[in-house]
């Protein structure tokens, strides 16, 4: 491998230290202020591409990981996480890409209610949160992810969730009015 | 779970509400949901439901009110179009069509999501992180004023404290004898040792001359000077001379 | 970098995921018993000498760790403002105004012991330090205050304190038991 400059030496050493992924400036902290840290990052990303190991950038935050097609590898013996459920799974979506939204339009778009513990459960994995109250009648509570979100699912940003710009660009994920117009569906119960 | 209608009601169960029903039923219709026939999709429901009934299930409310709701919108799309109605059946039937797609888009949107590289599932963190530290060194403060309040209460608490006692108004003993002595050669009968007062208002310094007086006239006595009587405990004291 | 064979891929992602180091046995049940492990163990720590991460062996485990020469940028300081205890302050006006004293000579004038922990916050703090012993029975360690109290303080010299007379005057003195003892004398009167 390059040899590497010191400084480039210290954040490597710094990132691969660190138990939870780092911004430029919790790095700086570390390594000092008089490292160029953009291009230190850019230099390592760039050493590590293509090996066992690689540095990503995951909503500003960045960590060391294993490279994706190692999986196989390392799935041995490995407890999987939990398997979401679907409820969760489309709940998680919608605050994804629509985010920040009320329960109530979470609700209107999988035309059912979402059952308190839907939302408990991506809370307590750390990709949702309550993202304060939407003005208006009944101040709703809004949701929306969170950075744990962004590094769980290897996104460098929320532009990159997969076919966000095409659903945008269908007027998919505009803001959802109370449609299919006098049909009542909040007294449905989900079945997770 | 033993009857074959109850196999059934779990079938129904098994949509999560209408809109998923709806969309299971145009999604058979078509893969692209802008393309299909909302009519025929509102056939398709109130068929499903129907069947559902014949075989004497129980169905949930809210599938037999969206059936209510699409049979209306089934009507208002096949009769002679009213323009006051609003919004109009066609309208009615887009949204409902977007509805899908949008549900539809979410739902693929989730399955590409959970398929994506997850962490401690597809790529992993380091195992054993030496972890980072932060060495909390503390900044002591403290200022001038704090510094010698301090020392000026530890000095306030620890020098020896002078007391200055006031001045009582007192008769010494002293005095008292010579003026008891005096006064004795006067009076030659028994008087009581009230008498040897000076005349004197203060309660305090009254009894400061009382004691004096006293403790005088005890002195004499033991001088062989003066006599002292006295009838009974705390009865009047009377002195004359020896 | 160089481009890697997937055999070293795969065992330098399953060091870096370990959570513990592995035997040569342990990383074969991994990446599979076809790959030549001796051969990739000893490539991938030439390729990591001098960087920021180094792969060592230690009783025929290997593990990643980050290089020693880094381990200094691993810990930061951050300074917390916390404020003297009454003890501390006590203790270090004594000193400041007596210096050089002894501890004893401390507790003497406070006339409450000091624990060990004060003298060495105040040293900690920079502002008191010992200054030799005194001769005599126990050759009893003595204190003094640093150029460090000086400049916190915001004094040239110590002559710079005020004296006592100037404590007085300006009320510093005045005994805080004083009350007390007036109601102590009266009630003795009253009993007259």
């Amino acid at each position: 491998m390059a040899e590497l400059d010191p400084a480039v030496r210290a954040v490597e050493a710094v990132l691969f230290a660190a138990e939870a992924p780092l911004t430029p400036d919790e790095i700086a902290a570390y390594v000092g202020p008089d490292v160029e840290l953009k291009q230190a990052l850019r230099l390592l990303r760039e050493d590590y591409a293509g090996r066992g190991v690689e540095l990503v950038e995951r909503g500003g935050r960045w960590h060391f990981q294993t490279a994706a097609d190692m999986a196989h590898f390392l799935r041995r013996e490995r407890e999987e996480p939990k398997r979401l459920s679907r409820a969760a799974v489309e709940t998680l979506a919608i605050i994804a890409y629509q985010e920040p939204v009320s329960r109530a339009e979470i609700e209107a778009i999988r035309g059912v209610q979402i059952s308190k513990g839907t939302l408990d459960v991506l809370m307590e994995a750390g990709w949702v949160r309550p993202a304060g109250r939407r003005e208006g009648p009944g101040r709703p509570l809004l949701y929306a992810t969170t950075q744990g979100f962004l590094t769980h699912f290897g996104l460098k940003t929320r532009r990159d969730l997969p076919g966000i710009d095409d659903l945008k660009a269908a007027g998919l994920l505009d803001p959802v009015e109370a449609t299919l117009g006098d049909v009542e569906l909040e007294s449905v119960d989900e079945s997770d | 779970m033993s009857t074959e209608s109850d196999a059934l009601t779990i079938d129904i169960d098994g949509w999560e509400g209408p809109l998923d029903l709806l969309l299971a039923l145009a999604r058979a219709q078509k893969v692209d949901l802008r393309e299909i026939s909302i009519l025929a999709l509102v056939e398709q429901y109130l068929a499903f439901i129907a069947d559902a009934k014949a075989l004497k299930l129980e169905i949930a409310a809210d599938y037999l009110v969206m059936a209510a709701w699409l049979a209306y919108l089934k009507s208002a799309l096949l009769l002679p179009k009213d323009p006051t109605i609003d919004p109009s059946p066609e309208e009615l039937a887009l949204r409902l069509q977007i509805r899908l797609q949008r549900l539809q888009a979410m739902r693929e949107a989730g399955a590409r999501l959970i398929a994506r590289d997850r962490i401690g599932r597809d790529v992993f963190l380091r195992g054993h992180p030496e972890g980072l530290r932060v060495v909390r060194r503390s900044d002591w403060q403290a200022d001038l004023y704090e510094l010698i309040a301090a020392y000026g209460a530890v000095m306030a608490r620890t020098r020896p404290v002078v007391h200055q006692v006031m001045r009582r108004p007192v008769m010494s003993l002293e005095e008292a004898l010579q003026r008891v002595e005096a006064m004795l050669g006067q009076k030659v009968d028994w008087t009581r040792i009230e008498a040897f007062l000076p005349g004197i208002s203060d309660p305090q310094l009254r009894r400061s001359a009382l004691a004096s007086s006293f403790v005088a006239a005890l002195e004499l006595a033991k001088q062989g000077k003066a006599e002292l009587k006295q009838d009974e405990a705390f009865a009047p004291l009377f002195v004359r001379a020896a």
